[in-house]
């Protein structure tokens, strides 16, 4: 695994990412990890954890998530789409006479809307957070590392992203100082 | 979902102090101990009940082809009883479908704790009663090839639209969007433990398999935060939902002019209905697979006595519905109604259904007053078969009895059902066990990840109360 | 090494999704496009007869009135295909030697009937009325496309339901003087609308879209 | 058209009926199509058969709308084809897949008179039991389609029966004899001619001493004189007519009354009080039509309102109807009428010789005396009516009764009977003889299958093996085909000319609507051969016939007379004149019948065994028509059966139930049949239909259905006799009945009665309770949404029928079955309770079931303005027209049934099975080109009619006039001999439907629910004797 500054393949021009991949104990060390590398601006952080762990959406910096607004985007587009939809097939576009009934009868309309908005929202709150997350994205650096595969299952990650033309010991020299049991270096691959 | 109300909701919680996860576990051991029956290859018994699933699901095509080519003359359908196995089916296996996304969704909105260990489980559940349920309102039609695509409002060159007064339309609205909602919702949640398959298989094929599936989970912390917005509201979502599904299906029954369907106590004496059986079927299901899978240690008897108490209590319910429809055709003075309620439902030709219904639904269940039967799994198991037996007795009562007396006696009719009828009941049986068995050899069949969180979160309160209710957004 | 998957794949999985979210939009919208095609709808697509008969030369050049030959059309739900005898009427005198028209000949002489191809069909549950619509001035050419230009007759129109709903529901771009009916060529003088107007007033046009209408 | 009113509209009717203009070659003109590429007239092989028929088959391709269905058998599969295709994702947007390329076939030579597309009418009638009908049939190029009545016929006056109505779909029977057959050979109608010239000259020598002809009565004066004229060719050869539904008593009674065989003949509109004595003249017998439209006319209520008592074992269409009925064996109505006579007697001098006839039984002396009263109150306005099954006595009984109440004249005329001697088992009896004694040679058979309806005790099948040569000539291959040498297939009655002769003596000339479809033979034809005529054609014969009638006229006179007698359906001036009776010989009489009833009264008691008619299949010459089979009884609405027919206490008393299979043990022959408890039947009596099973080689359909009931009818006890024992055989029968409960509250509900029925008392009394209670049934509803309002549309189609003019005849069911293309689904599928009928008769019983009072309740689809049925379908098939009708549109129907569950009133019918692309080529041709054949898995339901309607629209418009009251009629209202429906626009404040939906007795069904249905009832009225007022 390549130490120093980064160097840029020959052929293709190719200039990897570097990260500091540092596990932790307890949920609760990782906790405490991020804040005070956060503090001290070492690179871009994230964490990797088996589950949420509260406490840390602050710990990283996280802005609100923006989830809520797309779901409520998604709802109010079906409930409008829906009516809209049966106010124009049943009364502008041909209104017939079924059974006596009023042509636009607000009430049958309920369910449909309800129905389409509901569909829309879980939706987008679906897709919408795989947007975001920018999954699926089956490689990620950090995956290089074998130790790794206890992210899922009980082990508690700290990844930082080294900044161009800097060197990541710093950055793991910090983490090994908060007390991570074992830290290492990935530099992304090209293909 | 902050901290403080459901940290404070902990200690207040009548569960608590119970385990609801037995032992001493650590994120490993429980990780091993619940993927460990995806590990485990299929043994004798599972193929065994494959097998039997496989045979009954062969009968199903057997079914559909047959009905397909001969035509709805193929079952027991008649005028006036149009509507008869096909519906009853349908129905049944909605309801079914609830307790799924109830358990999912409105527990945990409600931060029940104990639904973690058989959330996963009930929401696959879920879907698979939605696919067998799927199949019969497109079944039960005269032309399959017209209504698979009359039914969906697109412009075609007839210039003519679907009619959007029908109960039908709504149905197709409803059940198909409530089929995608459960599908995401499952798979979202799904989605941590199909990492933490990836990652602690042993062969690589496996783990390109369940890693694609996967999608690249990394657990990171940007995407928990916004995970745990997707879930929940996913789950809010829901909620009404699924409330609604079953009102519109009951509207199928309630928005027409026959007595025993014209009556507006349908729409929540349906949903509580569709708990009951729900609940029912979960248990039905889950206390041979805790027996089998070794799940004994997070699916406790906690657990199952829970599940009697609702049962209990929608039981109920849907004895209250019972007795309102007679008291409203009493009390209403419409001869017609009071017909079909106090002679046909009593005294005719289907007295037989309809007192099996009384039985299974309302006097069954009162045995979950008692504390040894709550806690007893032979009884509990027995119990909600029986339940199950009782809920498809009571769509009968509803579709057939009271279609095959209603107005005018000149139209009275008996009804009888064929081969094909009981062939594609049947059948949906063995859709459903096929589908569920591959999911338990594949899939785990407890929330990996809400496990761990949860027992995470109770050492946390057992250290200090002060931490730990974040989980409770999402455990 | 125990990486599953490298770079590439995020790609590839990116384009996969793309694929499959683009096919089942497309693929729908395809369909509903292609039922509009005059392919689909048979349209444009003229007919081999048992006898080479040319509409265009019977009307453009000998000028025989449609009617001559449909002659139920003004009275009857079906224009009717002429019988045989129709033909001879003058064809016994001219081009009598004529070998194109040995078939007709034969199926006067043996009795049997030309079997000709349907060009123009609805289906069984449509009942069109032809009577009503011609006495109410709706011109051959409305339906039947310019089957005067045609060398062997093709559809001229999609005939779909939507056609006729089209018509059905604003009829005055359609109506003409009955005089007119089997006029080719006729366009109204002045404004289009207002003269439909006008005729559907001289004519009674009273159109329905009841289902019982066509269906019966 | 009602004979009574609308005259300027019959005649435009009239006008538009054609006359056949006259041709001298044997096919009529508008199936020249047909007959230019016809079958030859014979065949020399099969397969030619097969090659010819083909042809004539394809014939019809001329391309009407609906010409589709035309080639049906074919094109509903290719449909049924593209609904699959249409499941394909190339058909998944809107039916986009395209059609196989199809064949038009045009007429080559056009008849004149016929327009492709536009059907004709034309006159013609049918003869059954010996009298004519007048009908008018309906054809699409040449294709008969309907049978309306003809109403100007004296004896139809426009109305129809079921038998009538169900004559197309005979037609067009595949199982029909297609071949003319010596032995198991096929050979050819020359060759049969040249043997019976040679026969004929031999049978000269010896006087036709050994030849014999066994024939239907039949009134027809064509026939007359053929059989006059070979006659005078053979003097000793003989004529025998046979049919077993007419009995020696009724030519025998006016002879011991009057001294001469006399034909009675009612004329029920001057009939104030109606008795019939076993006779069910509302229900079968040549009078039904105008007996029906007569006794209809009067039960307006009203001081004029007739009054009906009926004396009969089994309850009747008559006895449904009857005021005041008393069960009774038949073998005691002879008894009771003698008794009455007795009663009568006190008041009327000119009965008194017959007072002291022998009576076994005592009847209800109060129910006696009232009816004798009301009786002699109405002197001259009264009738007593005897039934076929009744002994002479009875109905020489009868005549003295009208005699001495002066009504002989008024409500009953007496004609000569146009048959020579009588046609029951008694001639019968004399050609058995003969050909025991070997003394028949030469046998031809045009009666219509006596090997079946004979006595079982004439052996007639055995016996006929014994005659060196047996000529049948029989529409079927049936049972007696198969002991005949020679099978000569008939021609159907639409197939052929001929003439025939009504009731009151008014003759029709029959005229084909098509050529003989297979190459049959008219019986004139084969008569004809005896003569040496045989290759003149039939419309030859009748011409010339007829022409010789009218001696000095001109070729051209009697041409143009010829034309309107085909127009009009009937020759003026041909009607009979009424004898005068000479007065009763009371003592003579009493002697005579004394004896007789001594005889009869003096019978062995124990169960009594009787016969009847069966009201749809007749004495079994329908049995292979599908719809007649799927006509629910009128009582007792089973179907594809006949049943041990029996009252609830003799059932009990034997320990049988419904559905029990039992032997049927008289005297040494026994039968084995399905026990069905009828309510009303007289008690220690069983009656048993005859007419089923039918054991015909050729007739597929009547195979099997039912029990042979004549295996134990003896010829001198054909209709009753006494001494029947029942067994059990322990096997179980379903029933397939359509109607499973009797009662208007089977479990006791207190629903409101979906049939009114009132007392005339109440009735007239406006403040009754009644008229309280119908108010509350009719008239606007509170709702949430306003009515649609149809006051400004053109029309505003709705429909009444009157309950009091309905005797649950059939004849409208069948007559919807054939304007509508309905489909029969066969005895399994309306077991499972899928029959299709859009009309159906619904019957309901009330008070006790031994002596119930019944109401039949027609209902078709009530076309309600606020349609249950059509808010629940999801995809716009069934919904509401801008006049109010509610549609259904089949091609958009997927087939949820959820409007048929949604439907109050159940008259939606759903096609669960594939029933219509088994179609032959044959069946489609009968099918109504107007009207969709409908698909599997389709919905479907009555529409009044819409395509009748959408027609009579068209043409007015093109007219540029409207649609006059009376003018358009749906099938079931111009089918109904009652004239108990009427149709039209509720806008013309002038039509009939809208006076009957102003009626004080109109009510609507189910109208609490909201449901606002177009066609009203009109309750029923009892007009009860106050003497008799109910203690009962």
């Amino acid at each position: 695994m390549s130490q120093g500054a980064h160097i840029p393949h020959e052929d293709t021009g190719f200039v990897p990412e570097r990260y500091v991949l540092a596990k932790f104990a307890t949920s609760d060390a990782l906790l405490e990890a991020t804040r005070k590398i956060r503090e001290a601006g070492q690179g871009e952080l994230d964490t990797h954890t088996p589950y949420p762990v509260h406490g840390l959406e602050k710990a990283l910096g996280l802005g609100r998530p923006l989830i809520p607004t797309i779901v409520l985007g998604g709802a109010i587009a079906g409930a409008f789409i829906a009516y809209s939809m049966i106010y124009f097939m049943n009364v502008l576009d041909w209104p017939i006479n079924i059974g006596n009934r009023p042509p636009h009868s607000p009430p049958a309309n309920i369910p449909i809307t309800f129905e389409l908005a509901v569909l829309l929202a879980g939706s987008s709150s679906f897709f919408g957070f795989f947007t975001l997350a920018r999954l699926p994205k089956p490689y990620h650096p950090v995956f290089q590392s074998e130790s790794f595969r206890q992210a899922s299952v009980d082990g508690f990650f700290l990844s930082i992203k080294i900044r161009e033309g800097e060197s990541p010991d710093a950055a793991a020299a910090l983490a090994e100082a908060e007390g991570a049991t074992h830290v290492e270096i990935i530099e992304e691959l090209e293909r | 979902m902050s901290a403080a109300p459901s940290s404070a909701n902990v200690s207040r919680d009548p569960l608590e102090p119970t385990v609801l996860i037995e032992g001493a576990q650590t994120d490993q051991s429980l990780n091993d101990s619940l993927l460990n029956h995806v590990w485990r290859g299929a043994g004798r018994g599972w193929w065994m009940l494959f097998g039997c699933a496989l045979s009954a699901l062969g009968l199903l095509l057997i079914g559909i082809t047959y009905t397909l080519y001969k035509g709805i003359g193929a079952w027991g359908n008649n005028i006036p009883v149009g509507w008869a196995f096909g519906i009853i089916n349908f129905v049944w296996w909605i309801g079914i479908g609830h307790a799924g996304t109830l358990i999912s969704a409105i527990l945990l909105l409600l931060q029940q704790k104990w639904r973690t260990s058989i959330n996963r489980f009930a929401e696959a559940m879920t879907l698979f009663a939605v696919i067998c349920a799927l199949l019969f309102p497109l079944l039960h039609t005269g032309r399959p090839w017209f209504a698979a695509y009359w039914l969906m409002p697109y412009p075609s060159v007839q210039g003519i639209w679907p009619q959007f007064k029908s109960p039908l339309t709504w149905d197709v609205f409803a059940v198909s969007t409530y089929f995608t909602i459960s599908l995401l919702f499952w798979y979202l949640g799904l989605v941590p433990d199909l990492a933490s398959l990836r990652d602690s298989s042993k062969s690589r094929t496996k783990r390109i398999v369940y890693g694609i599936f996967a999608l690249g989970w990394r657990g990171s912390g940007r995407h928990w935060s916004e995970y745990k917005w997707s879930y929940l509201l996913l789950a809010g979502l829901s909620t009404p939902l699924v409330l609604s599904v079953h009102t519109i299906v009951s509207f199928d029954f309630a928005v027409s002019v026959i007595p025993g369907w014209h009556t507006t106590i349908f729409p929540p004496y349906f949903v509580a209905g569709a708990v009951f059986s729900g609940f029912a079927m979960v248990a039905t299901w889950m206390i041979p697979a805790r027996q089998f899978l070794g799940l004994k240690h997070v699916v406790t008897i906690k657990h199952l006595e829970n599940m009697c108490k609702v049962m209990l209590a929608t039981g109920m319910m849907v004895t209250y519905g019972y007795i309102m429809e007679h008291f409203i055709a009493w009390y209403s003075g419409n001869p017609y109604e009071q017909g079909q309620f106090f002679k046909t439902r009593w005294h005719g030709p289907m007295q037989g259904i309809f007192l099996t219904m009384v039985f299974c639904n309302c006097v069954v269940p009162q045995i979950f007053w008692f504390k040894k039967a709550r806690t007893h799994v032979g009884v509990i198991w027995f119990a909600s078969i029986l339940i199950n037996v009782g809920m498809w007795c009571e769509r009968f009562n509803i579709v057939v009895t009271s279609l095959h007396r209603d107005f005018l006696p000149s139209s009275w009719q008996n009804y009888a059902p064929t081969w094909v009828d009981i062939s594609l009941f049947i059948g949906t049986i063995g859709l459903f066990s096929t589908l569920f068995l591959l999911f338990l050899k594949f899939v785990p069949a407890v929330a990996i990840t809400e496990v761990k969180e949860l027992r995470h979160e109770m050492e946390h309160e057992a250290h200090h109360a002060s931490v730990g209710g974040g989980a409770g957004a999402h455990g | 090494m125990s990486l599953l998957f490298r770079p590439r794949h995020n790609t590839l999985a990116q384009i996969s999704l793309f694929v499959v979210a683009a096919g089942a939009l497309g693929g729908l919208g395809g369909l509903m496009v292609y039922a509009r095609t005059p392919y689909a709808r048979g349209m444009q697509d003229p007919i081999e007869q048992p006898i080479q008969f040319d509409h265009r030369h019977h009307t453009r050049d000998e000028g025989i009135d449609c009617r001559y030959c449909h002659n139920t059309v003004d009275k009857s739900p079906s224009a009717s295909i002429p019988p045989t005898q129709l033909c001879l009427n003058c064809h016994s005198q001219i081009w009598n030697k004529s070998p194109l028209l040995d078939p007709v000949r034969r199926s006067f002489i043996e009795n049997k009937p030309i079997e000709w191809r349907r060009v123009n069909k609805v289906p069984e549950f449509v009942f069109f009325n032809h009577a009503i619509h011609v006495n109410k001035g709706v011109g051959c050419v409305s339906c039947h496309g310019r089957v005067d230009l045609m060398p062997a007759v093709e559809k001229g129109e999609p005939l779909t339901m939507g056609f006729c709903l089209d018509c059905h529901r604003h009829p005055e771009k359609n109506l003409r003087p009955v005089s007119e009916i089997v006029n080719m060529d006729w366009k109204p003088d002045g404004d289009p609308e207002e003269t439909g107007k006008v005729l559907a007033e001289e004519n009674h046009v009273h159109t329905r879209t009841s289902c019982t209408t066509c269906h019966r | 058209m009602s004979c009574d009113d609308n005259k300027e509209a019959r005649a435009k009717d009239r006008q538009k009926r054609r006359s056949l203009p006259i041709v001298t070659a044997e096919a009529p003109r508008p199936s020249t199509a047909t007959a230019a590429r016809a079958a030859p007239r014979y065949w020399r092989s099969i397969e030619e058969r097969e090659a010819a028929k083909a042809i004539a088959l394809g014939a019809v391709n001329e391309f009407p709308p609906g010409a589709d269905e035309l080639a049906e058998g074919s094109v509903s599969r290719r449909g049924f084809m593209q609904l699959l295709g249409a499941s394909t994702a190339l058909a998944t947007v809107g039916a986009a897949c395209r059609k196989p390329n199809e064949k038009i076939v045009p007429f080559v030579r056009r008849p004149e008179e016929l327009t492709p597309g536009n059907p004709l009418h034309f006159a013609t009638a049918y003869a059954l039991e010996g009298f004519a009908s007048g009908l008018l049939a309906t054809s699409h190029e040449g294709r008969p389609t309907k049978i309306e009545g003809n109403p100007d016929h004296p004896e139809t006056l426009g109305g129809t029966t079921a038998i009538e109505q169900a004559l197309v779909l005979g037609l067009y029977d595949d199982d029909r004899a297609k071949v003319l057959r010596r032995g198991g050979e096929s050979t050819a109608w020359r060759v049969f001619l040249e043997d019976t010239k040679a026969r004929a000259e031999r049978l000269e020598a010896n006087k036709g001493a050994g030849l014999r002809f066994l024939v239907e009565p039949s009134a027809s004066p064509l026939l007359g004189d053929l059989r006059r004229r070979i006659l005078a060719r053979f003097p000793m050869a003989k004529f025998v007519s046979y049919s077993s539904t007419t009995s020696d008593g009724a030519a025998e009674g006016p002879r011991l009354a009057f001294g001469q065989p006399l034909v009675a003949r009612h004329d029920l509109d001057k009939a104030k009080v109606i008795l019939s004595l076993d006779a069910d003249f509302l229900g079968e017998g040549p009078e039904l039509p105008r007996a029906t439209r007569a006794f209809a006319a009067r039960r307006a209520p009203g001081p004029e309102m007739n009054r009906l008592y009926v004396v009969e074992p089994a309850l009747t269409g008559t006895g449904a109807m009857a005021d005041h009925r008393l069960r009774m064996r038949g073998t005691d109505i002879p008894s009771f009428a003698a008794a009455l006579v007795a009663e009568l007697a006190t008041d009327t001098p000119a009965l008194a010789p017959l007072a002291g006839l022998p009576k076994s039984a005592t009847f209800d002396q109060r129910w006696i005396r009232a009816l004798a009263h009301d009786l002699q109150r109405s002197r001259g306005s009264s009738v007593v009516i005897a039934g076929r099954r009744q002994p002479a006595a009875v109905h020489a009984l009868a005549a003295a009764i009208n005699a001495a109440l002066g009504n002989v004249g008024s409500t009953v005329t007496y004609l000569l009977s146009p048959f020579d001697g009588s046609s029951g088992p008694k001639a019968l009896g004399a050609l058995v003889e003969d050909i025991a004694a070997g003394g028949v040679d030469t046998l031809v058979i045009t009666a219509s299958n006596p090997v079946y309806t004979a006595p079982v005790d004439f052996k007639l099948g055995q016996l006929l093996q014994r005659v060196p040569t047996t000529i049948y000539h029989g529409v079927y291959e049936d049972e007696t085909a198969a002991v005949c040498g020679t099978m000569i297939p008939a021609t159907h009655p639409l197939e052929t000319w001929g003439d025939a002769r009504a009731l009151d003596g008014t003759v029709s000339i029959v005229q084909p609507l098509i050529t003989p479809l297979w190459g049959a033979f008219a019986e004139t034809q084969v008569l004809a051969a005896f003569l040496d005529e045989g290759d003149v054609s039939a419309h030859e014969l009748v011409r010339r016939y007829w022409f010789g009638q009218r001696p000095g006229d001109q070729t051209a006179a009697f041409d143009a007379a010829w034309e309107k007698w085909l127009a009009d359906g009937v020759l003026p001036g041909t009607a009979a004149q009424p004898v005068t009776v000479p007065a009763v010989d009371g003592q003579a009489l009493a002697t005579v019948i004394g004896t007789q009833l001594a005889a009869l009264t003096a019978q062995a008691d124990g169960l009594e065994l009787g016969f009847v008619n069966d009201q749809r299949l007749h004495d079994g010459r329908f049995a292979n028509n599908a719809w007649l089979q799927e006509l629910p009884h009128s009582i007792t609405k089973h179907t594809w059966d006949n049943a041990v027919m029996i009252s609830e206490a003799t059932a009990k008393a034997q320990g049988f139930e419904t559905g029990d299979v039992v032997a049927l043990q008289y005297r040494d022959r026994s039968v084995e049949g399905p026990i069905l408890i009828v309510p009303g039947h007289a008690d220690d009596a069983v009656t048993v239909a005859l007419g089923h099973g039918r054991e015909g080689a050729g007739e597929s359909i009547a195979k099997g259905v039912g029990f042979n009931a004549g295996v134990i009818r003896t010829s001198d006890a054909p209709w009753y006799d006494r001494g029947l024992k029942l067994a059990r055989t322990g096997d179980e029968h379903k029933f397939a009945i359509t109607q499973t409960q009797w009662t208007m509250s089977p479990d006791g509900r207190a629903s409101p009665p979906p049939a009114v029925d009132a007392t005339l008392a109440e009735v007239l009394n406006e403040g009754s309770k009644f008229h309280e209670e119908l108010e509350e049934r009719r008239g606007p509803l509170p709702t949430i949404h306003e009515p649609v309002d149809y006051s400004h549309v053109q029309y505003k189609w709705g429909m009444s029928i009157d309950l009091n003019k309905c005797t649950g005849c059939n004849a409208c069911v069948v007559a919807c079955q054939a304007e509508n293309n309905i489909p029969v689904v066969g005895k399994e599928n309306v077991r499972k309770g899928r029959h299709m009928q859009w009309i159906r008769i619904d019957r309901y019983f009330s008070g006790p079931i031994a002596d119930p009072e019944v109401i039949n309740q027609p209902l078709g689809c009530v076309q309600c303005e606020t349609a249950p049925c059509e808010y629940v379908c999801p995809v716009n098939a069934t919904v509401h027209s801008d006049e109010g009708l509610n549609e259904m549109a089949y091609n958009r129907c997927i087939g949820t049934r959820y409007c048929s569950n949604n439907c109050p009133y159940k008259v939606r019918r759903f096609n669960f099975l594939d029933y219509t692309s088994e179609y032959t080529a044959a069946r489609m041709m009968g099918t109504n080109p107007d009207v969709t054949v409908r698909a599997r898995g389709v919905m479907e339901k009555c529409t009044y009619c819409v395509q009748r309607i959408e027609r009579k629209r068209i043409d007015t418009r093109i007219a540029g006039t409207t649609i006059k009251d009376g003018e358009l009629q749906t099938a079931c209202q111009q089918g109904c001999p009652a004239r108990a429906i009427e149709f039209g626009s509720l806008n013309d404040p002038g039509a009939k439907v809208t006076r009957m939906h102003a009626d004080a007795r109109r009510y609507d069904l189910l109208h609490e629910i909201g449901t606002r249905p177009r066609t009203a009832y009109l309750a029923r009225v009892r007009n009860i004797n106050p003497d008799l007022a109910k203690v009962d």
